[in-house]
This record gives C-alpha cells, structure tokens and sequence, in this order.
C-alpha cells in the first residue's frame, strides 16, 4: 500500500508560500493513498501556470503539456492504457481560456479521467492579468480599469454539456476536498473536480477568508438531490457557482470507452499489436 | 497492339460518375492491367464539372497519361474543358440528346451515342452508366467479359434479373460501338491477369499504420486526408484499437503525444492547416522525446488555398515550423505501394528515435488510384514492430524509487535512452515541454541546456533509414530529384530524356526529406547536375539543399504551383533545357509549358 | 577616473529587489549615465534566486559588463552564484547577519555590513533596501545627491518625515561605507546630467506602436511579451483606441486580420509558443493581403522551452513556419531605441505590401532596460503614417457595383493593388484564405493560381526598408553579422578584436531578416569573410543565408543556446578563432568558453 | 434604399440543390433590406464549410477566414469599426467543433456582433463526419457504428455564459427567421441566432420535414417569458433544444464597447491616428 511519502517528489515547491496550489496537491496526494493506488499507475497531466507545476510534486507519471491542452492528452492516455488511472489538472486560464475547446468536449465525450481545476480566478505565472473566471469589474494588470467581461461558469456548463459528475472544492477544506477528489476518481467517467485555489499573491479580492465566507456546502441544502441535473443547474445559477461538495452525479454514466465498438478491458499498450494474417487478408481483398 | 489506353469521363460532380469509374478501374485491375486513375474535382459536393481519368497499361504507370484515347462525356461542358486532352484522331463519345459540339481547332472524332434513351428503352435510367462501360469497353478493345463477371458478383445478392438487365445494358452498349463504329475500336494487349491491388494512397496509410501496430488514431476531418481515418475506424473494432475524432488538430497532436507517452503507437492525419494548427504540439513532442506519427497530405496552399488541387508546399512548415530548435523526422513517400511499408516503418522511426516523424504525402498520392503489387504487401515483409529504447521494468523495480532517469546520459549509439511506460513500477517521470533534467524535473542550467538541446538536435542526424534511391542510368549526365507523386512522372521520363537527347538520365527519389539527406543525394549525383522538380512556388526543397550546404551552381528547379500534376514531357522538356545550359530555373503550368524564370528563392532584391 | 562602472544585486525572487534596483537605475540615469539593467529570473513568482545587473557608463553600453564592480548580496546563495561575476579584486557588500562565506578561489574583497540593523535602528526593516543604496552609491563613487533627490519626488506625496527617513537611510549607508573602507570607493566620471530615457524593448515597442497609428491590440499574456498590451492598455483609453486581451494566440491572430481587414492598424505580440499557434492564420493573412504587425520576443524554445531565457531560435518558425507558400517581412530590431520607429515603421510596410510583418524582438530585448536618446524617439522624427494603396471611395463610387478588383492587376511598382475598406461604397470584395480571383471569389483555374501566386510572393522581394546597416571599419577582413540584443555586444567587439588581432573589423546589422537581403549584406561584406552570432542551436539565419544562395564556404557561426546573452569576450575569441582560420563553426556558452564545433546545420551524417 | 438585389452577387451557387443554405441566406438578405443597411456597410465573416460560402453570394464585406475563427474577426472588425453591421456565420463544425473556445468566449464578451450558426448536424463539406450537433447515436462517416458522445447543446451553453440575446429558427421558415435575425442585429450586444439548416445530401435523419414536426415555437408556449434566462433554460432543457423563436432577450444589455473605458462612437478607423504631441511628452516622460 503506497503512502502519502511515496506520492511526494524531493522538488522544492515553486509556489509561493501560502498558495492555495499545496492544498489542491495535498489532497490529490491523500486521495489517490485512500483508494491505493500505486504510483506507477498513475498518470497526472498539467497545464501550463503556477498550478501546472503541480507534475514536478506529485511522484507518478507526469506529462506536462502545452499551454490549455492538459485534457486531450490525459484522455488520450487513458484509451491508450485504460488501467491507468488518470488526472488531469491546471489553471483557470489554462482550462477555461485558451483550453475552453478542449474542456468543453471533453465533457461531451466522457472518457473516464479526473479534472481537477486550480481556480484562482487570476493568470498567476504571468504576474496577474485577467483570467476568463475573473470577477467582472477586477482591475487587473490586463484590466487596470476593470474587468468588462462575464465570468465563465464552468460547473454550469459541464452540466449544460451533459458532464455526469460536478463537484466543487476549496483547497483550505482538505476534509472536503479530498472527499470529492476519491468519489472524482471512482466515477466511471469524465469527472469535473474544481477547486478554488487562491492566489495569495496577485488576487487579493478572491482569498481564502473570501471563499471560507461565500462558499456554501450542497450537504446544507434542504432535499438537495445531488442526481438532479435541474436543480443542479439551478442552486449553481442562484449561488454564483459559490457551492461546494458534489453537485451532480449522473445515475447511470456510460464512459466512451464502455460504448466504442470492440474496445477491450486490457490497456491497448499492453496488447499484443501484430496482425493477425486472416485479417490482413481479408483487409487486402477488398481492394482486388 | 497497343501496351497502354486512356479513358477519360466528365460530366456533373455529385451524379454518380464515381461509382462508374469505381467499376470500370476494378475491372480494369482484375484483368491484370496497371491502373493509374486520378481526377478533376472541387471543393463542392453537387454540381459544377468534374472528369475521372484512368490510365490503363499493361506495364506500371504511376503518371498522367499523355494524351487521352476514348473520352466519354454526358455534357457540353466537359467536352468543351476535356476535348484538348484527346489524342489527335482519337475519340470524344457524347451523349446524343445533348447534340454536342467540338470547340475550335481540336482534331478528334466526335462521336455521339443515345445513351438515355437506350436506357429508358431498358426500362431504367441508371442503365445509363452500364451503356457507357460497354462502348467504352467495345472501342478500348477490353474484354467485356470482366465486367460481367463484375456485375454479377457486385449485384448478385439484387437478384439474378436485375443482374441480367445490367448484363444486356452492357452488351448493347459494346454492341452498338461495334456495330456503328466498325474499325474505331483500339486494340490492347490483353492484361497478364494476375490479382493485383488498387487502392488509393489514404488507404494505403491506413494499411501501413495496422501493420506497424497503430492502435490510436487522433483525427480531424479534412480534404485530402479524411480517409485514413475513416479507413481505420472500419478495422479498429475488431482488433481493439481506437480511431477517435477530436474537436480540432491541435487536440489531435496533443492526444497523440498522450498516447504516444503512454506507450502505444498514436497517429494522426491531415493537410496543410493542420499542420499549421499542430506546430506548438510538435515542438513538445520533440521536447519530451515522445514517439507520435503525423501524416501530412499536402494540398494547395498557403492557408485554405487549393483543397481539391495537388501541391508540396509544407516541407518548410513539416521540417521547421515550430519554434525554436526541435527535432524532427520528415519521409516521403514514393508511391501508394511505398506508403505501406513506410507509415509502419514511422512507427518504428518514432520509438527509436523518440521524436515525431512526418510523412509527407500529396493529394495525389493521398486520393488517386494506383496499382499495388500483392508482393509489396505482403504482412511478413512490413517492418517488424521494433519498440526501440524501452527501460526494463524487473531492473527499474529492483533499482527503487528516483533512480531511472528518463533524460539520461546513458545513450545508445543514436543518442537516444530508454523511455519509461506508466505502469512500470520506479518508472515515474516528468515529461515536460519546458527544459529539464535527467528526471525530466524543470531545469534551467546552463551546463544542461545545452546537453538537452545537443541531444535533441544531433539524434535526428543518425536516422537510420533508407533516405534515397537511385533509378535509370549510373553516371547520369542530369539527375531528377523528385520525391512524393512526382516520382513517378520522373522515373517515366527517363527514357523519354535519354531518347530526346542521348544524354545518360538518373532519378533520385527522396525519402528522407529533413535531416536533409545533402551529402547521400551529392554521392548518388556523383557529379552530374540536379534538376530538383517540386510542386511548390519558391522551389522549397532546393533551398533546404543550398541551405545544407549543397553547391547552388549545382542545382536547378523545375516548379509547378498550378494545382496540377507534372506530366513527363514537362520534365523531359525541362531537363533537356537544363542539358542544353540554357536555362537554370524553370517552371511550367498555368496554362503554359516549360518556361525559364529567375531564382525563385524569395530574396531581397537589389 | 573610471568611464563606466558594474553593480550587481543578488537575493531571493519576490523580495522587492526589483524596486531597489529600479531606484538606483533611473538615478544614474538621470545622472547622465548611460545604463544597461539585466536580470537573471525564472518562471515563479517568489523564491529563488535573482540577480540583476547594471551597467552604467559616459558612453552608451549594450551588452553585458565583462565583471561586477560591486556586488550586493542579502543571501548566501547569491554570494555562491555571483562572486565569481566580480572583478579580482573587486567588492562583495553581504549582510552582516548572515556572516556569508566566499565560494573557493576567488579573489575578491568580502565586505559586511549590518542593513538588518540598522534599518531596525532606523525603526523601518523598509529601510535596508536604502541604506544599499547608500553604501553602493559611496562604493561607486555615484552621488547621493541624486538618490536623495528620487526619494523626495518619489515619496514626497507621503510626507515630509517619511523622505527625511529615507534620505536618513542612505545617508547613513552612504557614511557607513566611506567610513568604514576609505579608500575602496571607486572613481566614475560624472555623468553629462542630460535628460535621457531609460526603459524596456516592450515599452519601446508599445510606443512605436503608438506613434505608428496603432489603435487595436489584440494579445494573450506570455512571457516575455505582455508588458506589450500592458502599456498599451494604459494608454489607449486616452485615445479611444482598444486593448483586448483575447482568449488565446488563435483569437488574436484573427482578430487581428478582422481589424486589418476593418481599416485599423492592428498589432499583436507573443513568443515563441504563440508564433507557433499563430501560423495557419499568419497564411490567411499573406493569401487575403491584410496587413497585420505581430511583435515575437523570443525565448528559449522549442515547446514551454525556457521562457526567462534569451534566444534567438524563433527565425525559422516567422519566415518560413506556414503551410504552403505565403509572403511575410522579417523585421529585427537592434536595440531598444531603434524599437520605436521600428515598430512605427512596421504599420507602415504591413500597409504597403498587405502581409503580414513580423518584428523579431528577444526576451534581453524586450525585458532589459537601455538608456534611449530623447532625439531618437521625436515625434516628428517617427516614421509618418502611411496608409499604402487605398481606393478612392468617391472614384468606386462612380464605378458603381462589381467594377473594382480587390485583386486587380493593376498594381503599383511593388505589385500591390489597391484595397478597399468597408463602408466605402462598391468596394465590396471577398477576402478569403481559399484561391481567389480579382474580386476575391474562389476561383481555382491553373492561369489564375499561378498569378496570384506571383503576385504574392514576388512582392515581398522589393520591400523598401533599411534592411542592414554597416558598422565599424570599411573592407574590414572580417565581418560580424548580427541582430536583436546580439548587434550590441557585437558592435562592442569591434575595437577589442581590432586590438587584439590588428586586423580590421566590421558589423552587419541585420534588420530584414525575410525576405533575406543576401545580396545586400554580400555587398556590404565586400569580399570579407562572415560571421553569424546568433542565439540559437542550429543557426538559423546562417542557413537561410546558404539557402538564399551565399557561399558556405564564407560563411562562419558562434552559436550560443544556453539562455544567456554573448558577451563581448566570446565574439572577440570568436572571431580571433576565424581570423586565424583555426575553426569556421563555434560555439559558447554552457559552462565553457568559445569551441570549435561541427557544421550545426542539421543534415543527415554519412 | 438597398433592395435584394443589391445584396445578391452574380456567383452560381455551390451548394446542393434544396440546401438549407439557401434559405438562411435568403433570410440574411431580406433582414438586411428591411433594416435599410447599405451592402458597403455591412462586413460577413464566415467560417469554412458548406455554409462558409455564403460569403460568396451576399454582397457585402465579406471576410472567410481559417476553419473555426469566424468570431474573432468579426469581434475585431466591429470595434475597429463599430459603424458596421458585423455578422458572423458558418457551421456547427466550425462554430461548435474546432471554434468551440472562440464561441465560448465571445459569449462572455458581449461585442455588438451577430452570429448565425448554419446547423445541419453533420460535416457536409467533408462529405459527411460527425459533428458536434449529431445526435448520439448518428452513423456517419467518421463514426459508422454509431456517434457516441453527446451533442453540444449550444443554446444551453449561450444562456450559461450570459449571452444577451439567444435565438432559433428554420431555414424554410422564412418569415420566422428574417423576423429573429431582425431582431438580433438591432440588439446591442452579442446576439446568438441558431438555424436549423440541413443538409439533403448527408443528413438524412435531421431533415426539413424532421425538424417542422420536432420544433415547437416559444410564441406557443403559456406564459412564456422571453426575458427569464432560468425559464429559458429549463424549456431548452426540456425540449432538448428543438424550440425556435427569441428564446432569451436580456432587458439590460451592456456591450463591451459600451463598457471600454474611452472608447469613442466614431468608428477607429475613421479617426485621425496622428498622436498629440503633448500625450506623446507626457508618455515618455515616465520612462525619463
Ligand atoms: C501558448 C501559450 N500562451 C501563453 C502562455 C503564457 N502563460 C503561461 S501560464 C498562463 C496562464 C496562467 O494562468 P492560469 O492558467 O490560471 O494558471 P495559474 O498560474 O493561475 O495557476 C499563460 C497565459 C504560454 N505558456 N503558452
Ligand atoms: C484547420 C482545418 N481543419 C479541417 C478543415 C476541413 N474542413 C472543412 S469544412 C469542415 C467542417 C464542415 O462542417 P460544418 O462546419 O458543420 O460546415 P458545413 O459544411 O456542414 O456547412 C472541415 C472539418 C479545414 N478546412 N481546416
Ligand atoms: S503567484 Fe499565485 S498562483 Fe502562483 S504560486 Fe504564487 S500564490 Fe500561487
Ligand atoms: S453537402 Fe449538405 S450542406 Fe453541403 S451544400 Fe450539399 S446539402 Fe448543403
Ligand atoms: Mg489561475
Ligand atoms: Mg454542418
């Protein structure tokens, strides 16, 4: 049984002290002992930002891709090798701007991977601009007067994009997090795990005490049915999309790689890849 | 007794043609004749012209016929665009309700047929196609026997009576040919009716990728390239593997290096745009030394430019589009038969030398039909799938946690380590697109900067792989550099040349597009001049040449950017002009032959 | 009397040693000094290690000092990465408190003084970074006034005690040095006292973008680019001009040709990774001839690469980096004060020659601080706007609807025809990335295809700038090419390497990089030898020059690829090596000094 | 005053006899006129696809750019020129598939622009592949067993991301859509117009006569309200999007040019670019 020690990497941290980014990486950490799994067979992808480095604290496989393109990757892995348990993980700006196409069809898709979103509302590495989940009216380095734009609401839309588990989290409530981080992973399909995960340093509006005041939990909401897409949508519209637990489970999932025609329960890596000659010919025939 | 015919059809794109010329080159193929067909089309599905051209022989042709025998045309426009193409003398078939008539100056019989009418006099329109395939059959001289055969095994399962209707379709048409044309009907010798293969360059591809254990495909529709995929998504169900379409190219490019990262053989196909869309991703594959294949069929450019025409115009962009320095490996392919082996052989490029390797195709070569030799497919001659450097997993597991390091110094003799696959116990890594160290952990040293970017750089340098070939005569007076579709128009005109002009002639077919195989093409050239001939504008692999050091004085180009395919006589033409000394740079095309121009190597001028 | 002087501070990242060292430039700038400030950082916002330099001098300095004069350390760790920065013999000032030791074998004077303390003593720790200010301006031989004179303007605003601290701080700083090591304080001349500007190559960029008529800014923050759209951002609202940050390079590549297309003067900027994201678009830009500026301040590559480190990696992925054949200008800056009409300049030849221009800018270029004379950056000495070919909306007008031809044969001596813009009445035109014909429709005929294909390319082969410059001694024996943040160093080289060899040394500033004015620089080389100092692995524009047709053999290259800038030490070494025919391919850099090296074109070993 | 003719252009079509194609631009045309817009002051930005040709018969300004990016060129053209009538148009592949994160975006943005999606559900220009918008289930040529992802909802999508203006219509219902578009360029800020347009020769499941029996007009449904984006979303939800009509108008529209700070109502291009020699002063003299 692999420990918390066997999760860790002997890389000093880039993040500045107090980053909400340890939380998140703590709890990933402690999720993935809870369920025992070992290292080796996990495949963490990052995005690029602060929360990207993530891959250089976690011992597992780690790929850490071009700027907004962590999901099709960590997809890609896991229909490659389906015994792999997979994660996904970066910034608000890396997932929800420049990596927008890609979050959106992932939800689509549902290949059975883990999302886990650092959302601090800011672009950290950068020095702090605007962020696509920048609350409108932010002054920021990229709008000093103002932020003019709306802010995304990306649990709604992986709700309104058919996404069959939203859970919300903040990086000071490890209890929590981790919670949500297990159920994530044990769900038999594409699973959306934000976080908010403040940035000390360049948003001073979206803190630790800001979240610890406005974040309410679903567990504390009369007759919440965490099965309802409906009333999912609804509380997240109501709250601003300041709630946490697991949102939404879909009863039944059915993951891509449950319904594609003559997928095997063995990873594709560790197939046998030679042809078979019958096929070959078969394959030939008809082009005589 | 003629060796080799040209068939040509025109008429409305989206009626149908196609499958009509599907029979008449399987039939072609079945009796034993080599088949090269390719066509006119646009980027539109219904309406507008299009004209299916099949040349048939009885020795390999992988080049435009020079002229066309029989052209069959069911409307005024395409005798108007296709009538040019026809021999002297020779025949332009036309349906006789349209009462066609012949543009200028253009020496050819035309002969009209009611083709609609016989077919309403059978009782079905579509009998129409079934008339043409006869005549076209009566006056080419091939055995309507063929396509009989064809019929009934095609349509058998319709019913015996609809197979019979097609049958009579086709024998009135031969017969009425015959009969009313006595005397015009060619004469070809009969093909050897050995079972050959016809297939098209993206199924080709596809085949290639099965063998060479491709079992991940991350695609994204596009014009030329669209049938690989589609190809493989029929096979993959029955052996496991997963041909996905994603959202875009960029998605594509990165789930293949997932792939690839995690162990299996990724690919991914497309044209021009894509690649364009792909120059981030490649560059971090090459950072983490991730195998991934790309397929490019080129098509006229730059960016949405000529979907439907044939170019090569993305060396640049396949060899150095990225930023900053990456390693890369770029093949071409010479021929649909050549694709076979050689996408299995990317593969087996990709996991020894951990980086992405490139096939340039051309739409041509993507989408027009070839012959293929049951020979040169056989599966136990296709490359063995060779995994190239992969660290033992019982020794990692014995050495303990943070001791393998993926980025090591310990190099086999290309340069390259052994890789980690998740799943393999102490095995852990960080693959990262940022400089990095042993463990792949960010870092920015500059002692190790430079190792990283020397390993990387100097790997791509050893390839192992056959980069070029000779043909046609040792010790050539002029020497052709073609590679892709063009090869073969340029083995063709060997002969034509040496005849033409008594001079010795040899090919060099370029395999190995980047690394620039510039010292193996100089040892090939022995001496002799090169004539690089390329389906571009600014003479694009020339310039990679000269930039490698190869001796400009050395080097002359024949272009052609008109969407067109290179014709042997434009090559013949242009190498006897090179021959003569008159002339150093040439193009052709757009209308007008083989013509000098000045170096078109984009430069400041004075 | 010393003519220029190097101080050095080193201590943990996201300490507020930014603002100290900001301080202390803008002093001795105002002092009349010209200053040259680089840094050394990584990409993270607090912690590790960080150094900045400053080099300040009577005479104008754009390159590294060759040693520190004084450096300034508050850890342990800086004293262990920079003493050996230090002249022999020359000073480390450490804080006392963390009684620092000197690295093994290097000679140089450790000095301690007690900033912690004494700033405690002053009842404000704020007040450390002013009493190193203090103490460095007594080692410098720097007068305090001028520091003191800051603090007043600066602080003022807060109150007349607060300044009196401050003045207090580095009064006591100053004393404490002078007192404590007579005798140690250097000599500079005083500076002249004029009023010159001190800023960044983005600054700069941003303000030719300004004077250049530049109103829409569509970008994405990276590093080291986004102080671009930032100054920007600041302005504009002053001028009703707009700053967009977009949602990725895709976006703001396309935007950028929507606003082009709209009339206005649209600029991006980026690095590497965005060039590489932005190459589909760039072609529908050179096919649909928008002008478009997009600024790359290069950085380490390939991939995430190394994005706080210099390079010059990038010249490939801006000439050359799209699918298919499309026309872009190459413009590279040779230091901060030329970035302003530069980058002015470059609306100007974007509206001229409708493509894309891109300013080939690199990270010490655009984040390092260089002294800017106030007669280079004039208003009215910035290049006038010039709009290019426009049609006259009332002669359209009149034409009335489906007369004028967006892609007109009519073209003026550069082969640009006039283009419409939206509102003008029947101007309507199609511009589409797809092959079109005069009014811009898609239209694929061979004859076509092959003019405006022409009509493209040939175009960019007449840009009228000042594509070199010509420094140093005339029919020099040897001649260093160079561009970006490398022209400084270079131009620096000139005198040592005339010293140290006898031998009669020129620079070729290049400023076209593409279309690659080859014949200009052969010119300008008049028969000497070249040779190419860039910063990247495989030399890029040593090949591109080859490529383009120049001599290999009077082609030689120092490459340096560890992230660091040349130093005038290694071009002189260099060139020593060249002129003394030793060696024709060098290298720098990566712990060691200037070596021979294999030809670093990538080409394929025998 | 313009009339249909004026924005014809004399290019034969190249799309299918009986494409859905014909009807939207039709539709476009006649808004057009109604609105009394002047062709020279109208700029289509298409995507590529069947339906990017439009630009090849609506005289205007017409910009066909890359696959996927016809949003952020429209963007751009309006606030370099907010004079213009700026609309964008293209296909369900190119808005939803690869210009997914554009789409996304420039729902939050809000710049006085309208875009008209050209949904047939499949790929036609490609010959037939899945699209975004095929049903689940679908058998193209891409997925011949049958599309196994769920289709993007992309009314949902625009309501979520607090689109101010989201509407659907037919393409045979001529008098519906001209109606819907109409409303949609008057409407200051981001206006999002669906059109079922199908494609005869791919689509044989999505067809003209499927979509008149499946599609139900707001104007039918009791009580409806066009302003309450909730309701909205729950009737999209119900009806899985086969609703046509104004489905979302917000009362209160604030455009993002409204919003810039500075920003003048004289179009960009039409200003003197000549910069004040006393702004140029002060400028430079922070840097002195
Ligand atoms: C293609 C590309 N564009 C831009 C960048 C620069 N960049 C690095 S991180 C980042 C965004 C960081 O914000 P976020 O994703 O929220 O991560 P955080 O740092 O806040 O954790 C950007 C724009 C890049 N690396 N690559
Ligand atoms: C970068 C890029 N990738 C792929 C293509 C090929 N392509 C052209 S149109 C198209 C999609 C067409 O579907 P849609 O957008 O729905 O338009 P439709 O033809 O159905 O109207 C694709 C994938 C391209 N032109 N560019
Ligand atoms: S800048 Fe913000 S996000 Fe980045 S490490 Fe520091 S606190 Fe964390
Ligand atoms: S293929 Fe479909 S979408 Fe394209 S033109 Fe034909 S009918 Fe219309
Ligand atoms: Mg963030
Ligand atoms: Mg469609």
């Amino acid at each position: 049984m692999a420990t918390m020690a066997d999760f860790r990497t002997s890389e000093k941290s880039w993040w500045c002290p107090g980053c909400g980014d340890f939380g998140v990486l703590a709890a990933l950490q402690k999720a993935l002992v809870d369920l025992g799994t070992e290292p080796e067979n996990v495949a963490v992808v990052a995005g690029i930002g602060c929360s990207g480095k993530i891959g250089n604290y976690i011992n597992s496989y780690n790929l850490h891709v071009v700027h907004g393109r962590s999901l099709p990757a960590a997809q890609a892995i896991k229909l490659a090798n389906r015994e792999l348990t997979v994660v996904a993980a970066g910034g608000d700006g890396d997932g929800f701007a420049i990596g927008m196409g890609h979050y959106m069809h992932a939800l689509r898709r549902n290949v059975n991977i883990t999302y886990i979103v650092m959302d601090n509302q800011i672009y950290g590495l950068t020095k702090g601009q605007t962020s696509p989940t920048s609350d409108t009216g932010m002054s920021t380095k990229s709008t000093p007067a103002g932020n003019i734009e709306k802010s995304v609401n990306q649990m709604q839309l992986a709700l309104a994009s058919g996404c069959g588990f939203v859970a919300n989290g903040l990086s000071s409530n490890q209890k929590g997090l981790v919670e949500v981080i297990k159920q994530a992973i044990q769900y038999p399909g594409f699973a959306l795990v934000n976080t908010y995960s403040p940035c000390v340093t360049f948003n001073k509006v979206n803190t630790f005490d800001f979240y610890k005041s406005e974040l309410i939990d679903v567990a504390n909401i009369e007759g919440y049915d965490r099965h309802d897409r409906f009333q999912a949508m609804k509380v997240l519209m109501e709250h601003n999309e300041l709630v946490q637990g697991v949102i939404f489970e879909d009863k039944n999932p059915a993951s891509y790689e449950s319904l594609y025609p003559g997928f095997k329960e063995q990873g594709i890596v560790n197939q046998d890849w030679n042809v078979d000659p019958a096929l070959w010919e078969k394959t030939l025939a008809q082009y005589k | 007794m003629l060796k080799e015919v040209c068939w040509q059809i025109g008429g409305e794109q989206g009626t149908g043609l196609d499958s009509t010329v599907e029979v008449f080159n399987t039939v072609a193929s079945r009796a034993g004749y080599y088949v090269y067909a390719y066509k006119t089309f646009a980027s539109r599905i219904k309406g507008g012209h299009t004209d299916f051209t099949t040349r048939l022989s009885v020795e390999r042709v992988m080049a435009p016929s020079a002229g066309v025998n029989v052209l069959v045309t069911l409307d005024q426009e395409s005798i108007d665009l296709c009538a040019k193409n026809v021999y002297p003398g020779s025949i332009v078939l036309a349906e006789e309700a349209i009462n066609p008539k012949l543009p200028e100056g253009v020496d050819v019989k035309l002969l009209t047929m009611p083709f609609n009418k016989m077919a309403l006099a059978l009782g079905n329109p579509l009998m129409k196609n079934n008339l043409v395939l006869g005549a076209s059959a009566a006056l080419l001289g091939l055995d309507l026997e063929g396509f009989k055969a064809y019929a009934t095994s095609k349509f058998g399962r319709k019913g015996e009576e609809f197979v019979a209707l097609i049958h009579q379709a086709m024998q009135e048409g031969y017969d009425y040919a015959l009969t009313t044309w006595p005397g015009l009907n060619l004469q070809i010798e009969k093909g050897d009716g050995k079972e050959r293969l016809l297939m098209i360059g993206n199924e080709a591809a596809a085949l290639g990728a099965l063998a060479g254990g491709c079992r991940t495909v991350f695609s994204y529709p596009i014009t030329p390239a669209s049938e690989i995929a589609e190809t493989l998504v029929k096979i993959f169900p029955k052996i496991g593997g997963m041909a996905v379409q994603m959202e875009d190219e960029l998605a594509s490019m990165v789930a293949c290096i997932g792939a690839g990262f995690a162990g299996s053989r990724a690919m991914t196909a497309t044209s021009g745009p894509g690649i364009s869309l792909m120059q981030e991703a490649l560059g971090l594959a090459s950072m983490t030394e991730t195998p991934v294949v790309v397929v490019d069929t080129q098509r006229g450019g730059p960016s949405t430019g000529m979907p439907t025409k044939q170019e090569q115009s993305d060396l640049f962009a396949l060899a150095y589009g990225g930023h900053g320095d990456s390693p890369r490996i770029v093949l071409a392919p010479g021929s649909v038969e050549e694709l076979v082996p050689l996408t299995a052989e990317a593969f087996n490029l990709a996991d020894n030398y951990h980086c992405p390797v490139m096939i340039a195709s051309d739409l041509a070569l993507a989408l027009f039909q070839q012959t293929v030799e049951p020979e040169a497919v056989k599966l136990d001659t296709m490359p063995k799938i060779d995994r190239g450097p992969i660290a033992n997993p019982a020794e990692m597991a014995a050495l303990g946690r943070d001791v393998f390091e993926r980025y090591s110094k310990q190099t086999n003799e290309n340069g390259v380590s052994p890789r980690s696959l998740p799943g393999m116990k102490h095995g852990q890594f960080l693959a990262t697109g940022a400089e990095h160290g042993p463990f792949g952990k960010v870092f920015e040293s500059a002692k190790n900067r430079v190792y990283m970017m020397d390993r990387r750089m100097k790997r791509i340098q050893n390839v192992k792989t056959e980069a070029i070939r000779y043909f046609g005569t040792p010790n050539a007076d002029i020497v052709l550099v073609a590679f892709g579709t063009t090869l073969g128009a340029a083995q063709e005109a060997i002969a034509t040349i040496e005849k033409s002009t008594g001079k010795k002639v040899g090919v060099i077919q370029v395999r190995l597009i980047y690394p620039v195989p510039a010292e193996q093409i100089k040892a090939a050239a022995a001496g002799a001049k090169l004539l690089v001939v390329e389906s571009n504008a600014v003479g694009q692999f020339a310039f990679m040449l000269k930039g490698t050091g190869y001796n400009p004085a050395e080097i002359s180009s024949l272009l052609k950017y008109d969407g067109n395919l290179f014709t042997v006589e434009e090559i013949a033409n242009a190498a006897g002009v090179v021959l003569a000394g008159e002339a150093q740079y040439l193009v052709t095309g757009g209308g007008a032959g083989v013509r000098a121009t000045e170096d078109p190597t984009i430069t400041l001028h004075a």
